[in-house]
């Protein structure tokens, strides 16, 4: 019954998460199993190439839930996304004890060389895993309620949403830009241990993350699967083609859209929270606005409104991403922003709606393809 | 407009007219004492160097083409001898040394000229034109800071007698900077007698009673520090200060103290004038950058992500232009505003056609298309005018400040930047209300179908509306190149605070945009000495995220049933 | 049937997706070359800097292989865009010593690229050669650091201010981040062991991009008219600098009353500004490009001719590329392999010339010897050097006037430790395994 | 002149209520089941709607005619909570004050609203959007973790057939004639069970025949529920009218069966006049 809803009644759906799932398989055997020399090895380049591009895909999935699905666009999503990440580095931080340049068991090597003195009480319990799983929850959970709350109560709804989430996210990069925060300034968290115990450079460490990344992928996919098409789904996908109509249907349309974007939130904060330890670096630079609005072209070129889409963007822009910077390094700004326009302009439905035109078109020509 | 300018490097009257009298009589008088004095301070100055040179002083020109060769410090005496030589041309060459138009020719014999002009040149000794053809490559003769500071002095001096009051007045503020010394009270009284104008007067009187402060006589110090309450030069605080602290006799030293805290409370007033400038002047900034979005966000609903780029784009032309016209700088601006209103409005009109026409009614489209296309823009100036800045110049009337007195100056370019805001945001405001153009677009942006019932061509409004925001931004960008970096990078520092301009003023009201910059801008000014930099910035923006949950729609907004929904 | 045909694709996109995988990971296929990677962001807010140092680069490889290359091999430059994007520059990285398995990285500018690499070449014991000054506090063995530390940029300027200017009051005003938080504490710490008061020295930070300079300009004009001789030291970064130089010049401070010396104005930086304004400010570096010396002409003559326009500069990094790419070659002809440990072996002691008329060394804690040169600015947007080090200064990766990193030392010889604490008489912590 | 004036018995204060679809029966005990009384609204100085008086009974059908900017839409925005009336007081039977409420809660409350242009989610399909309109808990976490019960989803058939759109089901909204959209409005009103329905303009575009059968659909519906109909086309408001208001320049003109009014010397100035 409930495996129906979710996942049959989408094929697109079920295609991207058995992919998922493959790689998830393959590539640790890949990677671990196969030696170096054969031409199926997979590189731990390559393992932490895709265990980034899983955290995008998932970072993407939030943000198309409430931009696909509730019509709120936010150009802060970046935000969550940074503050899950900082959480985890804290961690990350406090794991590397005695073992920093200066040897101070407690206080980074930051903090050092700025003369703190003692830790900030902010930082107190970061060296407990609980204790930052925990943050990295509710940090950016907490923000969005109160953020949203104030913002869906007072009616602020698409352009200024998505420009006053805009500010939000600009305003936290300049604070962590800043040395007093006592978040390492604009060099941010880096140099990183080890986690659970774990060398954050061993082969199987970086297979363990990847292996992590892609099962909260398929969880987060499957989560929101099961709100999208639940009544509240529903709900949600009529606020955003008629809201005033849904009010007199009798709907508090704030609550939805409010413990959306909590969801949505949290998500990109867990997001952050593996894309950390895998790229070994946190910086206020996450924070930056121009982030958040490429993760919304990530979303618009696999295409809003259809969860995989969001991952199959993530994908296939980090991946032409990687291939340009490396093969065309002047030009690559070019073809990327050409991008962006013509997915607006040619491809509203994005890269999924294509294959879609494309399937149609046939389905007509064969009859037979009819369910 | 000359009125009471200060120049960043010292400017004299101009080379090319040497001292005029303005009496005879009194011009007598002047040379006497200008002889005596400099004759007189170039002796004790040139002391180690006197003995050095044979007894006979080498004539002018030979120690102008000293000039050319041997070290800094020998440079230093030569400099001094020349003065000395009270030559009527010293002046010139010495101003010509300092500011770096003074040059050699690699050949022997080297000679030594004074650029005029690009690849124009004269004699320094005798300023006769000379064929810039055969001198081959010429090299500047440099200076250094102790030069630097050194030829200032001389110059000063000699410019005490000079025909125009303002230099005169810049003169002694000179020598007050530098230090008055017993020769100079002298000097200076003796000139203050016969000082026609009350400013130079009063300036000389604070010289001399600065340098009076350390006499030996108690009495010369107690009047001293009596002359001294309110003059406002910087030099005159710190003395008191210190007589203030440590003089010998108490009633001066209470004398003293009065006199600090006049100046301390004149101070205090004119730092909060400067400060209400400094809030202006970054608004201006503000609002130049963002009206453009104000018409096209405020009035056509687009988010134009490129308008950073517009701006950019509008820099550029900038450049452009003074390379194009390189005798010209000082107009450059002025062809340039024209300039690059068109460059930016053509290729605003040319996105709105290409991209945005496809994207009304759907706002948050065209804030990722035109996002692609600002990527474009950037990637597209640094393979045109390379990932380096640009170096524009400034003009000479768009440097150095408007001094209203020792301590409260605004500076130029600030002043002109909002003044020019002010003027392009009244001539929009013309254009919206008084134009049949503003009509229409006003027509569309309430009710495109509507319009076009009536027969105004939607289509074509819309691009002329948004050729116009461009042309706006690339204005912007012309004043933009004044106070900043002229890049590639240059549109993004800009475009999130021009969206937060017109959001906090309300969409669609151009007043609202102008009201929301100036008072972001002295916000921000106010802010800044207890906050810092950054963390105003930060305070603001959150302010502005909670005043738009209080006040979704700005400060002015749209009212209505329209804008309800 | 459904399921059966869905699964039948699953398969196939499965094994277009390990296609996709491996045409990710095709190891560099073996030729006769030596790769040299090239770790410059061409775009993003950092290309400003960057680009010239990848051309640098590309110059110096093919003036190499002009002269026959390396080992009787060619030397390939393989060049990729970290697009200004820290995680990114980890990336590539990994790229370059992984896939592409290049022998030795010039790259980064600011120090958090630096730092986002470090982990990475540590890892994959790769070689990264630094060419930019920054704040030292760091040592390690996989990375040599051809820029100034501190102690051959800040302190032998401020010297000359106190004994040339007799300079008695302060303003260190520096871009927050990490590099101008570290020189002021070392400067202010040093400045108040030759006995200057707290209240001489005035602090000041801004944030990246700064473009509005008016009151703290207007300050530091107040702080400066006390009556002492002051002083302004200036880590302020890259676009920040053209509005903080026209305010100084348009509130009419000139050079004589309040010099500034700054720390990352260099040639490059003045051809991009109008230089009136700041004609008799000052810079620290270890070179000039109006050092009148055959190795710097030959030097500029190349690269004019490289770049193809007469107008082009050259500055302070590009000479410590030089500096570097020399040392890795000599150390590569003595080791006699591309080896990253026999390399890291021999490359300490390698001694090749500079630009400035000296022989820079490499130094056990592997930064070099350098001259330090303080220059005016001038009306061309070059410098006259007005005071210069008698010999050359070696590099510290510790500072001295820090509380945490004094007692440090770092010596990859010896000891082989970049942080081995001399009171406690251990290596601290474990930087590279 | 108004019968009605101050019908509603004072002394009983206004209940304070958060939700009234879970607070007590509504106390109708006086006839009335919705009082406006005074009622002013304007925008930037121009009055839509000027102390307008309405009182509205049980099961009845009342027709609202008037000019347009006569404030017709504006008093549905009022009743509905879209507006906040600048004063006056309305109230829902004796002792809900609607003022004090949101949009969903009078909603919940029982008051249904049909847009002008028929709004309908054209996303979903006819099933699905009577399924949304379905009256019950409507909170975020209820209708995430539930399903509709069975006797809910026989109310969505029954409904389905009162507005004759049983075998289109399945088909997603956006695909109905202009007509069946209005209709699933309707129906969709229905689907809330409320008390009062406001329709505006149920028949503007309608083709004849269509009409006819919205005619039917209103008059049945009157009695179980009141329901005020705003509209245009002058036949179709005589052939379903019982009662008649005038509204001009926000507020009433005249009231009373078609016939009156239309005899009404100031109505028909009003009209003529336009």
């Amino acid at each position: 019954m409930l495996t129906q809803r979710l996942l049959t009644s989408d094929k697109g759906g079920m295609l991207v998460l058995g992919l998922i799932a493959l790689t998830c398989i393959l590539v640790p055997i890949l990677n671990l199993a196969v030696p170096e020399s054969s031409p199926f090895h997979v590189s731990t380049f390559a393992v932490t190439l895709l265990g980034k591009f899983l955290c995008y895909a998932l970072l993407a999935l939030a943000l198309d839930l409430i931009w696909g699905y509730a019509g709120i666009l936010s150009l802060g999503h970046g935000a969550f996304f940074a503050l899950g990440g900082y959480a985890m580095g804290m961690y990350l931080m406090r794991q590397i004890g005695d073992r920093g340049k200066y040897g101070d068991p407690l206080l980074p090597d930051f903090m050092v060389f700025l003369n703190w003195q003692e830790l900030p009480w902010y930082w107190h319990g970061f060296d407990m895993f609980w204790f930052a799983a925990l943050m990295i929850v509710l940090v950016p959970g907490i923000l969005a309620w109160v953020f949203g709350w104030l913002a869906f109560r007072s009616r602020v709804t698409g352009v200024y949403f998505a420009i006053i989430t805009q500010a939000l996210t600009y305003a936290l990069m300049l604070a962590f830009f800043r040395n007093e925060m006592g978040f390492g300034g604009n060099n941010g968290l880096t140099d990183f241990k080890d986690i659970l115990g774990f060398s954050i450079t061993a082969d199987s460490t970086r297979i363990g993350l990847f292996l992590a990344s892609g099962i909260a992928l398929m969880l987060a996919y499957l989560a929101c699967r099961y709100i999208v098409t639940s009544r509240a789904g529903k709900v949600i996908v009529s606020i955003r083609d008629a809201e005033s109509r849904t009010r007199f249907s009798g709907y508090q349309v704030e609550s939805y859209k409010l413990w959306l974007f909590v969801f949505s939130a949290v998500l990109a904060g867990i997001a952050g929270a593996l894309y950390v330890p895998q790229v070994g670096i946190i910086n206020p630079g996450e924070f930056s606005p121009l982030n958040s609005i490429e993760l919304v072209v990530w979303v618009a070129t696999g295409g809003r409104g259809t969860l995989y889409g969001a991952i199959v963007g993530a994908f296939s822009v980090n991946y032409g991403k990687t291939v340009f910077t490396t093969f065309y390094p002047e030009a690559w700004l070019f073809p990327l922003g050409l991008l962006f326009v013509l997915v607006t302009l040619v491809l509203p439905k994005g890269l999924v709606g294509l294959i879609g035109r494309f399937k149609k078109s046939k389905s007509t020509s064969k009859q037979e393809e009819q369910p | 407009m000359r009125g009471g300018i200060s120049r960043p490097n010292f400017q004299g009257e101009s080379p090319d007219h040497p001292l005029k009298p303005d009496s005879d009589t009194t011009m007598a008088l002047l040379k006497k004492s200008v002889c005596l004095w400099i004759a007189l301070g170039a002796f004790l100055l040139t002391l180690p160097s006197a003995y050095a040179q044979s007894p006979a002083e080498p004539d002018f020109p030979t120690l102008v083409d000293e000039l050319a060769s041997g070290s800094l410090s020998k440079r230093g005496k030569t400099v001094e001898a020349i003065a000395a030589t009270n030559h009527e041309r010293a002046q010139t060459v010495l101003k010509a040394l300092l500011e770096g138009s003074l040059e050699s020719t690699r050949s022997d014999p080297r000679q030594v000229l004074i650029e005029t002009g690009t690849d124009t040149y004269v004699l320094a000794a005798n300023g006769e034109a000379v064929n810039a053809d055969n001198l081959g490559r010429t090299k500047r003769i440099p200076i250094h800071n102790k030069l630097r500071s050194q030829i200032k002095t001389l110059l000063a001096q000699m410019n005490l007698s000079a025909a125009d009051a303002d230099v005169r007045l810049r003169a002694v503020e000179q020598m007050i900077s530098d230090g008055v010394d017993g020769d100079s009270i002298a000097l200076l009284q003796q000139l203050k007698a016969d000082e026609s104008s009350s400013d130079v007067q009063d300036a000389m009187d604070d010289a001399v009673a600065l340098a009076q402060l350390e006499s030996s006589d108690n009495e010369t110090r107690l009047n001293a520090a009596k002359q001294l309450r309110g003059s406002l030069y910087p030099e005159v605080r710190g003395a008191l200060q210190i007589v203030a602290d440590n003089d010998s006799e108490s009633s001066i030293r209470a004398e003293a103290q009065r006199s600090l805290d006049s100046i301390d409370s004149k101070l205090k007033m004119f730092r909060l004038g400067e400060n209400i400038f400094f809030g202006l002047s970054l608004g201006s900034v503000l609002l130049l950058s963002a009206i453009g979005l104000a018409i096209t966000f405020g009035v056509m609903g687009v988010i134009n992500m490129a308008h950073g780029e517009l701006m950019m784009i509008g820099a550029y032309t900038t450049w452009v232009i003074q390379q194009a016209f390189p005798n010209q700088i000082e107009y450059s601006l002025f062809m340039a505003i024209p300039a690059a209103f068109v460059v930016s409005g053509l290729v605003g009109i040319a996105i709105e056609r290409g991209v945005i026409q496809f994207l009304y009614g759907r706002p948050l489209e065209t804030l990722l298309a035109t996002f692609g296309i600002s990527l474009i823009l950037q990637q597209a100036a640094r393979s045109i005018f390379s990932p380096l800045n640009r170096a524009v110049s400034l003009p000479e009337w768009m440097s150095g400040s408007l001094q209203i007195n020792p301590a409260f100056s605004i500076t130029f370019n600030r002043l002109y930047i909002l003044l020019f805001g002010l003027m392009v945001f009244f001539a929009l405001l013309a254009v919206l209300k008084k134009t049949s153009l503003g009509l229409k677009v006003r027509a569309v942006s309430q009710n495109r179908p509507m319009a076009r019932a009536v027969g105004v061509r939607a289509s074509w409004v819309d691009a002329m509306t948004f050729g116009l925001g461009s042309g706006v931004a690339g204005i912007a960008g012309v004043a933009l190149s004044q106070l900043t970096n002229v890049g590639p990078n240059l549109g993004q520092a800009y475009i999130i605070d021009s969206f937060m301009v017109v959001v906090f003023g309300g969409v669609g009201n151009l007043w609202g945009t102008l009201v929301s910059a100036m008072s972001l801008g002295v916000i921000n000014k106010f802010m800044e000495p207890f906050a810092g930099a950054v963390l105003a910035k930060v305070l603001i923006l959150v302010l502005l995220i909670l005043f738009i949950q209080k006040k979704p729609k700005g400060l002015f907004p749209q009212k209505g049933r329209a804008a309800a929904d | 049937m459904k399921l059966k045909k869905l699964l039948k694709s699953i398969g196939v996109l499965g094994a277009s997706c390990t296609l996709a995988l491996s045409s990710l990971t095709t190891s560099a296929q073996e030729e006769d070359t030596i790769k040299v990677g090239v770790l410059h962001s061409l775009s993003g807010t950092m290309a400003i800097s960057e680009t010239t140092l990848k051309d640098t680069m590309l110059m110096l490889i093919e003036e190499q292989n002009k002269k026959g290359g390396l080992l009787g091999k060619q030397l390939e430059p393989v060049v990729v865009d970290p697009a200004s994007n820290w995680p990114l520059f980890a990336e590539k990285t990994r790229e370059l010593l992984a896939q592409e398995e290049v022998d030795a990285i010039f790259g980064c500018w600011t120090s958090v690229s630096r730092k986002s690499v470090l982990p990475v070449v540590e890892e994959l014991n790769g070689l990264l050669f630094y060419p930019v000054q920054y704040e030292g506090e760091e040592s390690s063995r996989n990375v040599f650091y051809t820029g100034a530390a501190p102690n051959q940029q800040a302190i032998p300027a401020v010297d000359y201010l106190m004994n040339e200017l007799e300079v008695k009051r302060w303003v260190l005003a520096g871009t927050d981040y990490v590099y101008p938080r570290t020189t002021n504490k070392i400067l202010a710490a040093y400045l108040q062991s030759k006995g200057v008061a707290e209240e001489d020295i005035m602090i000041n930070y801004t944030p990246f991009g700064h473009s509005d300079w008016q009151n703290i300009v207007s300050d530091i004009k107040r702080f400066g008219s006390s009556g002492k001789k002051t002083a302004v030291v200036s880590t302020i970064n890259g676009d920040a600098n053209v509005p903080f130089y026209r305010e100084l010049g348009n509130q009419g401070i000139s050079a004589e009353d309040i010099p500034v010396v700054a720390f990352s104005v260099g040639e490059e930086e003045l051809s991009g500004i109008d230089a009136k304004p700041l004609v008799g400010h000052m810079a620290a570096w270890n070179y000039f490009m109006s050092v009148d010396t055959d190795e710097n002409n030959a030097f500029i003559d190349q690269w004019l001719e490289y770049i193809g326009n007469e107008d082009r500069v050259t500055n302070d990094p590009m000479e410590a590329h030089y500096i570097g790419f020399n040392m890795w070659v000599k150390a590569v002809e003595k080791a006699g392999t591309t080896d990253s440990d026999a390399v890291i072996d021999a490359i300490v002691g390698v001694e090749v010339p500079n630009l400035t008329g000296g022989t820079s060394k490499m130094l056990p804690n592997h930064h070099i010897t350098k001259p330090v040169l303080l220059g005016e600015i001038q009306e061309d947007g070059q410098f006259l050097t007005v005071w210069e080090t008698d010999g050359l200064v070696a590099g510290d990766a510790w500072s001295d006037y820090l509380e945490g990193s004094k007692d440090l030392k770092s010596d990859w010889v010896e000891l082989d430790c970049g942080n081995y604490n001399t009171k406690t008489k251990k290596c601290v912590g474990a930087t590279a395994e | 002149m108004n019968p009605f004036k101050h019908a509603r018995n004072w002394s009983t204060k206004a209940l304070p209520v958060k939700d009234p679809n879970f607070g007590h029966p509504l106390d109708t005990s006086h006839g009335p089941i919705l009082y406006v009384e005074d009622v002013s609204v304007s925008f930037d100085g121009f009055k839509a709607l000027n102390n307008l008086n309405l009182y509205i009974d049980e099961g009845e059908l009342r027709c609202i005619i008037g000019p347009n900017g006569a404030g017709k839409t504006t008093m549905m925005d009022v009743i509905t909570g879209k507006t906040k009336p600048d004063e006056g007081s309305i109230y829902f039977g004796q002792q809900i004050n609607l003022r004090e409420l949101s949009e969903h809660q009078i909603a919940r409350g029982g008051i249904g609203r049909k847009f002008q242009k028929p709004t309908v989610f054209e996303a979903l399909s006819v099933y699905e959007n009577l399924e949304l309109a379905t009256a019950g808990n409507k909170k975020f976490w209820f209708t995430l973790t539930r399903e509709l019960t069975g006797e809910q989803r026989d109310r969505i058939d029954e409904v389905l057939h009162t507005i004759g759109l049983a075998q289109s089901r399945f088909n997603s909204a956006g695909n109905l004639s202009h007509g069946q959209k209005q209709w699933l409005e309707i129906g969709m009103l229905l689907m809330q069970s409320p008390r009062v329905l406001l329709v505006d303009e149920p028949v503007a575009g309608m083709t004849g025949e269509e009409t006819e059968r919205t005619a039917e659909l209103l008059t049945s519906l009157a009695g179980k529920h009141s329901v005020i109909v705003v509209e245009h086309d002058m036949a179709f408001v005589r052939s379903i009218a019982r009662k008649v208001t005038v509204l001009h320049q926000g507020s009433v003109l005249a009231e009373g069966s078609m016939d009156q009014v239309q005899s009404d010397p100031k109505v028909v100035e009003v009209y003529l006049g336009e």
